[in-house]
């Protein structure tokens, strides 16, 4: 029984119906517009996990690919009318395509340089997100992108919204959790620790981790996607440098390798700015205050942390996942 | 199991925190504002913060609308879309406030605008960009002038001066590419001839490159259009390469510590603001000059800083609401109608008048050209 | 304004704004050679440097000759002060753990300098005035010339330090090998301390400098640390030589880009070079293979 | 090229410089078919490069290497394996990331070949070869006599469990020709005895192994052919008793053991 219990389908789908009954506690629309971002949040950052937890590989770069997705789908379809279901394949195939032919030099680089060149090829995407202004409105965006329609309900509140990308994280969660307990995840990990060790294993080293810097990218592609549809309106603003190191620091803050860490520093980092709300203009203090006590006490991450046991609700059994 | 528990123990924390709020039960007219506090456009944020807040104070000194206090509640955007939204969703859903005052930045204003048209909230917006009330939208108002008249006085400044030859400077924020835009547009209307078009990036530290550029045509003179500190790095960089030409800038330079900052550079530069800058040259016959005085005296005491028109933005939303306020009581729709209607008002940005095709009621009369003279701005004579 | 000075001025201008990314970069590589990690509050020394110069000539109306040195020592001490509380504490850590410090260090700094500061923008006097210097048809201020001399003073300065001194060849060799390094004696804890105090220095001096002729605000030291990361990989991690060329060669691209191609895509050209350039030679321009060290995250 | 139908891998006049340093010289050797194979030879013989040109990872600036006569040193590291060779490191290459169960299971990643994508949605046949994988890695663990420490971290074990872990991870991959480099390295001598049992377990299933060894004794037990390398070049090559009794091969040794001093 316990082995149903710990499939990845039915993990995803703890995470789905713990969202869901989440949402039926909260229902003030603001905090679940606030679980929606971070729904999307989580999208880009289990892609971001698979990348730089299990493959180690770091990209500076991911708010570009997530901007690529939102800005496909939102100029297809308010400029050109196209619906959703036509304009979401092609942000998705459009984002990837854009990873896969940039992806192939700059994987060959490590380290600092890797980091470099994908923040570079973030900050040239900001820069025509801004220039391209017949597109893209320029600095200044545009608006009226229209509301997803689905089995004919329009997505057109907060709970609707969440329940949609919930159901996403979820898919996105199960796709992922499979990938790392397969062949591929462990060749992800291999290249991790030794790449050339991985190699005499008959890994094709760079072959893999371009797919996996293509699949992230087609994660946030698919959060960029949702949040264009969401917000409804789109400027480079969102897609910033800033962005993406967030998002590694979100993965880096929830313990890199594990894509459970991702969820948990995603969790942390968006909710904690909600929060800090209260200390008005301190807030920046005290968020850098936060991170900086977080990542000196809990090097590895805050995954796996040990959680005072009152708050546990008592297990017969340890998971040894 | 210890791991999805992990992530349940945070999302419980967050709705235990949710079901927390603090359930106030004493009667008040609760307001929202979301400004641009911290970040780059945080220099427009926090004056307006501080205006809003000021004049919430001084209501509720006088016994409040007609006997019930005025609550204030503010959120940082950071200028960031997505914040602004978590911001309004937050004053209208936990808050409960009865209208919204802010966003400060173009962008933030236009991702809140789908938000408080469905839960149908006014909102008056401090942002420049004309397209927040171009198309009119229902319960969106807005009180800086609009860039298009600021452009039109700039132009028949030029006009007048027998200049018809112009280059163009902007950053590639939202501002200053609502402001090419409305340059480009209105050339041909006053006969201007675009001879140089530059951009740069808002935290470029150095713009000599764009304007060797346009040192090498036959411009007559330079419009910036930009915020801080560009405005001044570029006075500072004219200066530096010996351009005579002279130089206007946008209503975004609407801070006398713009020019302490350009120091002896930024004299002689024109550009349209509210009569808020120069409220000293203004005569007194002109119907803002009470308000005018009464403001910069009022904001220069209380936060010993000096007075800028961003915050008069923040001014003009606040009173309008409060008039409204006391009009229509604790009702949205009346709230918003009563906004609609408003008219004669007199703020700092020019005298209000709004209709229903009308979201921002004010004309290109309600700029006035100011020039730096001697480190002041001094309205501009003939 | 005849095209040949035109291009003289591009020129000009891409130094004067090279220079600075390069004393930016000369920063990263020296906490990168103790240390392998990358300081992204880099930028934000820079900031601090020009904001406290401005506190105290601005505000405790301290003369310009004092106020610069204090300033820029300072941002020495905030260096150290951070090495020891944030990066000392963690022996074993990962780099990519230690690069999120300096990420939440970025973000405390900005956050301190906004509360001290508020969120204008402020300048300082220029060295020598404002007066440009004509040349050939092209301008430049006499402030650009300060930053040019500090620049070429402050790596005269760290060759000689790293050559001649004690203490600056046991940096040089923490750099090459810790390990070995700690065998022969030399205390590499405190040689980590001294690279963020020193690199922290160089950022202050950077701050002081150019405050006069970009000004100085909260927010400054990201671009500025954007910037210097990109010229110290350009001119392959670790080389001083490399980053100071590289500094300069992206100030001139940016520069000439803006006036020659298009200014709104000027960043993008600088990149796209500074790309095909990695591309290429993956351990940057200068990268000699020996001192190739391949970090990993 | 095939130099007769027992040769498994030949090399033929293989040179490596590293810079000024010449790691192996002129270098031609053959392993015959189901042998195991020792190269012995002091400290920087070239005995470790020329494991890494076999596997691909570093390529000869001369000569050639053929396995069962296909020439292999143009191959990338990661074709090498799909051809039947396998190998483990000198300095022990595990995987701390994973638990025991799963690094033995990378080894099968040659005889798997589901892509990210159907991995991804693990329908019915990654399944089925997921299922096939998790049976093979426990089959070769029993193999091993590591069997019932799968779901163990690395660093639960000792040190010399990790390294038949490695050996595990080598053996599962099925190859036709095992490297095993420097394999009783840090082991005591019961534990040195388990490792000669089970090297003669590999060649027994038909396996050809070659192994670099220091330990002298293991390597005159087991060794059906010795090839002795001294500063990059092959100075003797031929059974224990041949080897034991070359004059170079002594005179290496002892002034090995001189030099020392």
């Amino acid at each position: 029984m316990k082995k149903y219990l710990t499939t990845s389908f039915s993990k995803s789908a703890y995470v789905f119906t713990g969202a869901v009954i989440l949402m039926a506690i909260v229902r003030n629309p603001y905090h679940v517009g606030i679980l929606v971002f971070l729904g999307m949040n989580i999208i880009i950052t289990i892609g971001l996990s698979l990348l730089m937890g299990y493959a180690g590989q770091i990209s500076l770069g991911q708010a570009a690919f997530f901007g690529i997705g939102a800005y496909t789908t939102g100029i297809l379809t308010t400029k050109l009318g196209l619906p959703v279901a036509v304009s979401f394949p092609l942000s998705i195939l459009l984002t990837i395509s854009v990873a896969f032919v940039i992806g192939i030099p700059t994987l060959r680089l490590r380290g600092h340089y890797l980091a470099m060149a994908t923040l570079g090829l973030g900050e040239i995407v900001h820069i025509v997100f801004n220039e391209l202004i017949p597109l893209t409105g320029g600095p200044s965006g545009f608006g009226n992108i229209p509301l997803i329609r689905i089995f004919g309900i329009e997505l057109d509140n907060d709970y609707k919204y969440f329940i949609f990308v919930w159901a996403i994280v979820a898919i996105v969660l199960f796709l992922s959790l499979n990938i790392i307990n397969s062949r591929v995840g462990r060749a992800l990990k291999a290249i991790h620790k030794e790449e050339q060790t991985a190699s005499t294993l008959g890994v094709n080293t760079s072959r893999l981790k371009l797919s996996v810097f293509v699949l992230s990218s087609g994660f946030a592609a698919l959060a960029g996607f949702l949040y264009a549809h969401y917000v409804t309106f789109l400027s480079p603003g969102t897609f910033s440098l800033g962005f993406s190191i967030l998002l590694v620091t979100m993965v880096a803050v929830g313990g890199m390798e594990n894509i459970w860490g991702a969820l948990i520093g995603t969790t942390v980092l968006t909710l904690l700015p909600e929060y800090l709300r209260f200390f008005k203009d301190f807030d920046i203090l005290i968020y850098g205050i936060i991170l900086i006590s977080i990542m000196i006490l809990r090097p590895e991450g805050l995954y796996g942390i040990k959680i005072p046991g009152f708050l546990l609700p008592r297990s017969k059994k340890g998971d040894n996942e | 199991m210890k791991r999805v528990m992990a992530i349940l123990t945070i999302l419980i924390a967050f709705s235990a925190a949710s079901c927390l709020e603090a359930k106030d039960k004493k009667q008040s007219y609760k307001i929202g504002g979301v400004f641009a506090i911290t970040g780059p456009a945080s220099f427009l944020g926090e004056p307006e913060r501080n205006t809003m807040l000021m004049i919430v104070d001084m209501v509720n000194a006088q016994g409040g609308i007609n006997g019930v206090p005025l609550e204030a509640f503010i959120e940082d955007s950071v200028g960031d879309e997505t914040k602004a939204v978590n911001a309004v969703k937050k004053l209208i859903n936990s808050d409960k406030v009865l209208a919204i005052i802010g966003t400060t930045r173009s962008g933030t204003t236009m991702a809140v605008i789908p938000i408080v048209e469905k839960a149908e909230t006014p909102l008056i917006s401090c942002a420049a960009a004309e397209t927040i009330v171009n198309p009119v939208r229902k319960w969106v108002f807005k009180t800086p002038q609009l860039d298009r008249h600021a452009a039109d006085r700039i132009y028949g400044t030029m006009r007048d001066r027998g200049i018809s030859r112009v280059a163009v400077m902007s950053a590639t924020t939202g501002f200053g590419s609502a402001g090419r835009e409305q340059l480009q547009n209105l050339a041909q209307t006053y006969g201007m001839k675009i001879v140089a078009d530059e951009t740069y990036g808002p935290k470029d530290t150095d713009m000599t490159a764009q304007l060797t550029k346009i040192k090498g045509t036959n411009a007559q003179a330079v419009v910036n259009w930009s915020i801080v500190p560009a405005q001044a790095i570029v006075a500072k960089n004219m200066r530096q390469l010996g351009m005579t030409i002279p130089l206007y800038q946008s209503h975004g330079f609407g801070n006398i510590k713009y020019v302490e900052a350009a120091g002896s550079a930024a004299e002689g530069i024109i550009f349209p603001a509210g009569r808020l800058l120069a409220v000293d040259t203004v005569p007194d016959s002109n119907p803002q000059k009470k308000v005018l005085v009464e403001y910069k005296t009022l904001y220069e005491s209380k936060f010993d800083d000096p007075v800028s028109t961003f915050g008069g933005h923040a001014w003009d939303a606040t009173w309008i609401l409060v008039e409204a306020l006391k009009k229509a009581g604790a009702d949205k729709e009346g709230i918003r109608k009563s906004i609609e209607n408003t008219k004669g008002f007199v703020g700092t940005g020019g005298v209000f008048n709004f209709s229903k095709t009308d979201h921002c009621g004010l004309g290109p009369e309600a700029f006035e050209m100011l020039v730096v003279n001697n480190g002041k701005f001094v309205v501009l004579g003939q | 304004m005849s095209f040949a000075s035109q291009l003289l001025q591009y020129t000009l201008s891409g130094i004067t704004i090279g220079s600075i990314y390069a004393l930016v970069a000369i920063g990263f590589n020296i906490i990168y050679n103790s240390t392998g990690i990358i300081n992204l509050a880099q930028g934000d020394f820079v900031m601090l440097g020009g904001m406290i110069a401005v506190f105290f000539h601005n505000t405790l109306h301290f003369p310009l000759v004092a106020s610069g040195p204090i300033a820029a020592l300072i941002v020495a001490l905030i260096g150290i002060l951070f090495e020891r509380f944030a990066i000392h504490p963690l022996k074993n850590a990962s780099v990519i753990t230690l690069v999120i410090i300096t990420i939440a260090a970025s973000i405390l700094f900005k956050g301190g300098a906004m509360f001290l500061w508020g969120k204008d923008a402020y300048s300082l006097p220029s060295f020598s005035g404002d007066e440009p210097i004509r040349f050939l048809g092209a301008t430049i201020l006499p402030q650009t010339i300060w930053i040019i001399c500090v620049l070429l003073f402050i790596v005269a300065a760290l060759v000689c330090f790293f050559r001649y001194t004690m203490v600056g060849r046991a940096m040089k060799a923490c750099s090459y090998n810790k390990r070995a390094a700690n065998i022969v004696g030399i205390n590499v804890n405190n040689m980590v301390m001294l690279s963020f105090g020193l690199s922290a220095l160089i950022g202050g001096i950077a701050g002081v400098i150019i405050t006069p002729i970009s000004l100085i605000e909260y927010e400054k030291g990201s671009l500025l640390g954007l910037k210097g990361f990109g010229a110290a990989v350009f001119g392959g991690l670790g080389n001083m030589g490399g980053a100071v060329a590289a500094g300069i060669l992206i100030g001139l691209l940016e520069s000439y880009s803006a006036g020659l191609l298009s200014s709104g895509y000027k960043d993008a050209v600088a990149l796209i070079i500074l790309l095909l350039v990695l591309f290429f030679r993956p351990g940057g321009i200068f990268a000699r293979k020996e001192v190739q060290k391949l970090k990993h995250y | 090229m095939n130099n007769g139908s027992d040769t498994i891998l030949a090399a033929k006049a293989v040179t490596k410089r590293f810079g000024g340093l010449v790691a192996v010289s002129d270098l031609s050797l053959d392993v015959r078919h189901g042998s195991i194979t020792a190269i012995i030879g002091p400290n920087g013989a070239g005995k470790t490069t020329l494991f890494n040109l076999i596997s691909g990872l570093i390529r000869p600036d001369s000569g050639t290497i053929f396995f069962k006569g296909e020439r292999i040193d143009t191959k990338r590291p990661w074709e090498i394996p799909y051809l039947g060779i396998s190998r483990t490191f000198q300095n022990l290459r595990v995987f701390h990331n994973m638990n025991i169960i799963e690094n033995v299971m990378t080894g099968r990643y040659t005889h798997s070949s589901g892509g990210i994508l159907s991995c991804a949605a693990r329908l019915g046949a990654a399944r089925r070869e997921e299922q096939k994988i998790r049976e093979k890695a426990l089959y070769w663990m029993k193999f091993m006599n590591i069997d019932g420490i799968g779901a163990k971290k690395l660093k639960e074990v000792p040190f010399e469990t990790q390294r038949i872990v490695e050996i595990t991870r080598a053996v599962a991959a099925e190859p036709e020709l095992v490297l095993l480099d420097e394999p009783a390295a840090g082991l005591n001598i019961t534990e040195t005895k388990n490792l000669i049992d089970t090297i003669y377990r590999i060649r027994e299933i038909g396996t050809t192994v070659l192994i670099v060894e220091h330990d002298i004794d293991l390597i005159m037990e087991i060794s059906d052919h010795i090839i002795v390398l001294d500063f990059g070049k092959k100075i003797a090559d031929g059974t224990a008793k041949q080897v034991r009794n070359d004059r170079k091969v002594i005179a290496v040794y002892l002034g090995e053991e001189y030099g020392k001093q």
